[in-house]
C-alpha cells in the first residue's frame, strides 16, 4: 500500500518523544481486536521508558476513559479486558454506512445455538433429539467458523461424537461475562394430569428423565 | 373453526414411514383441500419453510387454536397435523422425512389413547402423549430463547468496536503459509462446493485473472480515462499483450469497463465504470 | 449486557443531541475494518438530521484528523478511502501487549486467500458462495492488514461491493514470482475428484444419524 497519504502533515506527533502511557493504551486498544486484560496492557508500558504499574495503568485508564467523555466511542471493560467500543447512539449511522448487510441468522442456527448455550456440553444427536429434525453439518460450521461453538470433548458413546460448548466468542459478542447472564430459560411446567381423551388417568410424569431437566440453569461458563 | 366433515387418517400398518397413506373424508378419498387449510399453494411453500421442522408445526397448530400444550387433544391435533401433510403431498412439496415420522407417532398415540386399555396393564404403561408433550414443551423453550438470542445486541450488528488498522507497524510479521497449507485450504473447499453443482471454480488461466486485478488497480489509481494502448504490457512481449488484452476484455465483460473515443480515429479509452461520478 | 460495564459515567455523551457530522464520521470510521469510501460516509450522515454533503464531509474529515494530531492514531487516506490507523511509534508498544504473537492462520482464513488467490478480482460475497459459510470481517482484516489482499476496485452490482485481489507481498511470502506459479487449478481438482479419504461427505444431508459427524472436524476456536 505505497499510496497511503497521511491526512496531518508529515510531522511526529508532539506526543511522541514521551509517548505517556495513556497513549501508549490507547494505541494498544485500538489495534486489538479482542478485548485487552490489563496484564497485558502493563506488558505493552514495560517497553522503552513508559514503565507503569498496574495502579498507574488503571489511572491512566481512567484519562483515557475521560478523554473520549464526548467522542463517539466509549472504553468500556468487559470480562476479558478493555475495549473501544461504537456508542450505540451512532450505530445507525454504522450501519448506514455499510453497503452490505450483515446476513439475518437463520432460526434454525439460532435454535441450535440456543440448544448449546444452554445444554452444554451436548452432541449434535442430542440437538437433533430437541428440535425434532436433522442439523445441518452447514449449521456446525457456520457456528464454529463464527467462533461461537467448539467441540471440547467427546461422549463416550459408540462413534465418540464431539460435544459442543459455547466460546468466550460467543459470550463477549453478546456482550456477556457470563454464560448465567443469558436470559433463563422459560420453567417447565409440570404436567399432572392430562384430561382424557378417552378416559385414562395419566400416570404423573417423572420429571428427572433423560434431559436432566432440573438443572436447566446454564452453568457458569468453564 | 365449525368442523362438519371428519377427515380420517388411516395408515396402512407399517407403511406409514413410506408415505403410502390415503385421506378420506367421510370414508371416500379427499379430492379437495379441508377449507380450514386452504392456502395458496405459492404460499404453502413458503408457509412449510418457515417451519422448522414437525414439533415447530405441532406447536403452530396448538398455538393457533389457544390451547395448552399439557392438554393437546390428541385426536384433533392428529388430524390436522395429517391434513397438512396430505396436503403438501398433494401438492408434490419436498417433505422432510421428519415429518412423516412425526406422523406415525401421532397415529400411533391416538390408536393408543383411543384405545381402551387392558386393565391388567394400566399402571404400566405410561401416558403415550407424555413423552410427545414433554418434548413439545422442551422444544418450545429454545425456540424462545433462540428469539432472545436474536433479540439481544449483537457484535458487528449493533454494537460495533471501535479500532485502527496496525498496518504502519512494523514487527514480527504473521508467518506466511505455506504453499502445501494454501493448497490444502483450497482442496477443502473445491471438495465442499463440489457438492453444490451450481459453484464452478473454473480453470481460468490465473495470469489473466491477475492481470484484471493489476488493470483495475491502475485505473483506480489515475482516474478517469486511459489509452487503451497503454494497458497493454507491450513490455512483456507477445504474451504479456495477448494476456492484457484478454484481461481488458474479461473486465468489460463484467462491466466493470466503461470505453470511449475522444474523435474519429483517435486513441481508444478506458476508465473504470461509474468512477466519474466519484472523482476523489 | 448487564456484566458490561462503562468506564465513564452513564450519562449520554454531551455531543449526542445534535451529534454533529464530525463524531458520525468518527464512529463510522473506527468500526470499519476497510478504508471507508467518501460515499459510504455521506450515507453514513444521511440518517437523522446529520444530513451533509460530499464537502462538508471533506471539511469534517479535516477537523477529525486535527483532533487527533497529538494521539497515537491518524487519519489516512487511501485510494480506497478514509480510516484510522495507528501511529508507527506505537508498534514496540503494540507487539509487546501481544502475548504469543506467532498464531497459526486458522483454515477459514486459508481457504479465503486461496479463493482469492484463484478467483481474483472477487468479491467477499463470491467468497462466501464458494465456500458455503460466511467469511467474517475479521478475517478479511487480518488479511489486509498482513497486506496479502488488497480492494482493486469496486463491482456494479448493487452495494458496489469491493473486489479483492492479491497482492506482491502475497507472492513473495509464498516464494513465488508470479501468481500464475501456483499450482494449475486443473491437478488440484485431480485431487479433490479422488474417492475415498473423506468418505462421509455425501451430498445428501444426513438424516439425523447420531455419529454422522465425522465430517466437521472442530476447527480451533479462536
Amino acid at each position: 500500500m505505497t499510496e497511503m497519504e497521511t491526512t496531518t502533515p508529515a510531522t511526529v506527533p508532539s506526543g511522541t518523544e514521551e509517548p505517556g502511557i495513556e497513549l501508549v493504551l490507547e494505541a494498544v486498544l485500538f489495534a486489538a481486536s479482542e478485548p485487552v486484560p490489563v496484564k497485558d496492557l502493563v506488558a505493552a508500558c514495560a517497553v522503552a521508558d513508559a514503565a507503569a504499574g498496574r495502579a498507574e495503568v488503571e489511572a491512566a485508564l481512567e484519562r483515557l476513559s475521560d478523554h473520549y467523555r464526548d467522542r463517539s466511542i466509549e472504553l468500556v471493560r468487559s470480562a476479558g479486558g478493555y475495549r473501544f467500543r461504537v456508542r450505540q447512539a451512532f450505530s445507525g449511522h454504522v450501519q448506514a454506512a455499510q453497503p452490505e448487510r450483515p446476513q439475518r441468522l437463520s432460526r434454525a442456527l439460532l435454535e441450535t445455538l440456543a440448544i448449546i448455550a444452554y445444554r452444554q456440553p451436548v452432541t449434535r444427536a442430542e440437538i437433533e433429539e430437541i428440535r425434532g429434525v436433522a442439523v445441518s453439518t452447514q449449521i456446525m460450521r457456520t457456528l464454529t467458523e463464527r467462533g461461537w461453538v467448539h467441540v471440547v470433548g467427546h461422549k463416550e458413546v459408540p462413534g465418540r461424537p464431539g460435544l459442543y460448548a459455547t466460546t468466550r466468542v460467543f459470550l463477549d459478542d453478546l456482550g456477556l461475562g457470563r454464560l448465567d447472564e443469558l436470559p433463563p430459560l422459560d420453567a417447565l411446567r409440570e404436567l399432572v394430569d392430562l384430561p382424557g381423551e378417552e378416559g385414562g388417568a395419566a400416570p404423573v410424569p417423572e420429571t428427572g428423565s433423560a434431559n436432566g431437566d432440573a438443572a436447566d440453569e446454564p452453568e457458569s461458563g468453564r | 373453526m365449525t368442523e362438519t366433515e371428519v377427515v380420517e387418517f388411516e395408515p396402512e400398518a407399517g407403511e406409514v414411514a413410506e408415505a403410502g397413506w390415503s385421506c378420506r373424508v367421510h370414508g371416500s378419498p379427499m379430492e379437495a383441500l379441508p377449507v380450514d387449510l386452504y392456502i395458496p399453494p405459492d404460499a404453502l411453500e413458503v408457509f412449510l419453510e418457515s417451519f422448522e421442522g414437525p414439533l415447530d408445526l405441532l406447536l403452530y397448530l396448538i398455538r393457533r387454536q389457544n390451547l395448552d400444550i399439557l392438554a393437546i387433544p390428541i385426536a384433533e391435533i392428529t388430524r390436522q397435523y395429517m391434513a397438512y401433510i396430505e396436503v403438501i403431498q398433494a401438492l408434490r412439496l419436498e417433505l422432510a422425512g421428519e415429518y412423516l415420522v412425526m406422523a406415525a407417532l401421532l397415529a400411533e398415540i391416538k390408536s393408543r389413547v383411543l384405545l381402551p386399555r387392558p386393565p391388567a396393564s394400566t399402571e404400566e404403561e405410561e401416558d403415550p402423549r407424555l413423552a410427545l408433550i414433554r418434548q413439545l414443551q422442551e422444544y418450545e423453550r429454545f425456540k424462545t430463547a433462540a428469539e432472545r438470542l436474536d433479540a439481544m445486541p449483537r457484535l458487528e450488528r449493533d454494537v460495533f468496536h471501535a479500532h485502527a488498522a496496525r498496518d504502519a507497524l512494523l514487527g514480527p510479521p504473521a508467518p506466511a503459509p505455506a504453499l502445501e497449507d494454501l493448497m490444502d485450504a483450497l482442496v477443502a473447499v473445491l471438495r465442499r462446493a463440489g457438492l453444490h453443482a451450481h459453484h464452478q471454480i473454473s480453470a481460468e488461466a490465473l495470469s489473466v485473472r491477475e492481470r484484471m486485478a493489476r488493470i483495475l488497480g491502475t485505473l483506480e489509481e489515475r482516474e478517469g480515462f486511459v489509452d487503451f494502448v497503454n494497458l497493454l504490457a507491450v513490455d512483456e512481449g507477445r504474451p504479456g499483450v495477448v494476456v492484457a488484452f484478454l484481461a481488458v476484455l474479461e473486465l468489460s465483460k463484467a462491466g466493470l469497463l466503461e470505453w470511449g473515443q475522444g474523435e474519429p480515429f483517435g486513441p481508444i479509452q478506458v476508465r473504470r465504470r461509474a468512477q466519474a461520478a466519484a472523482p476523489e
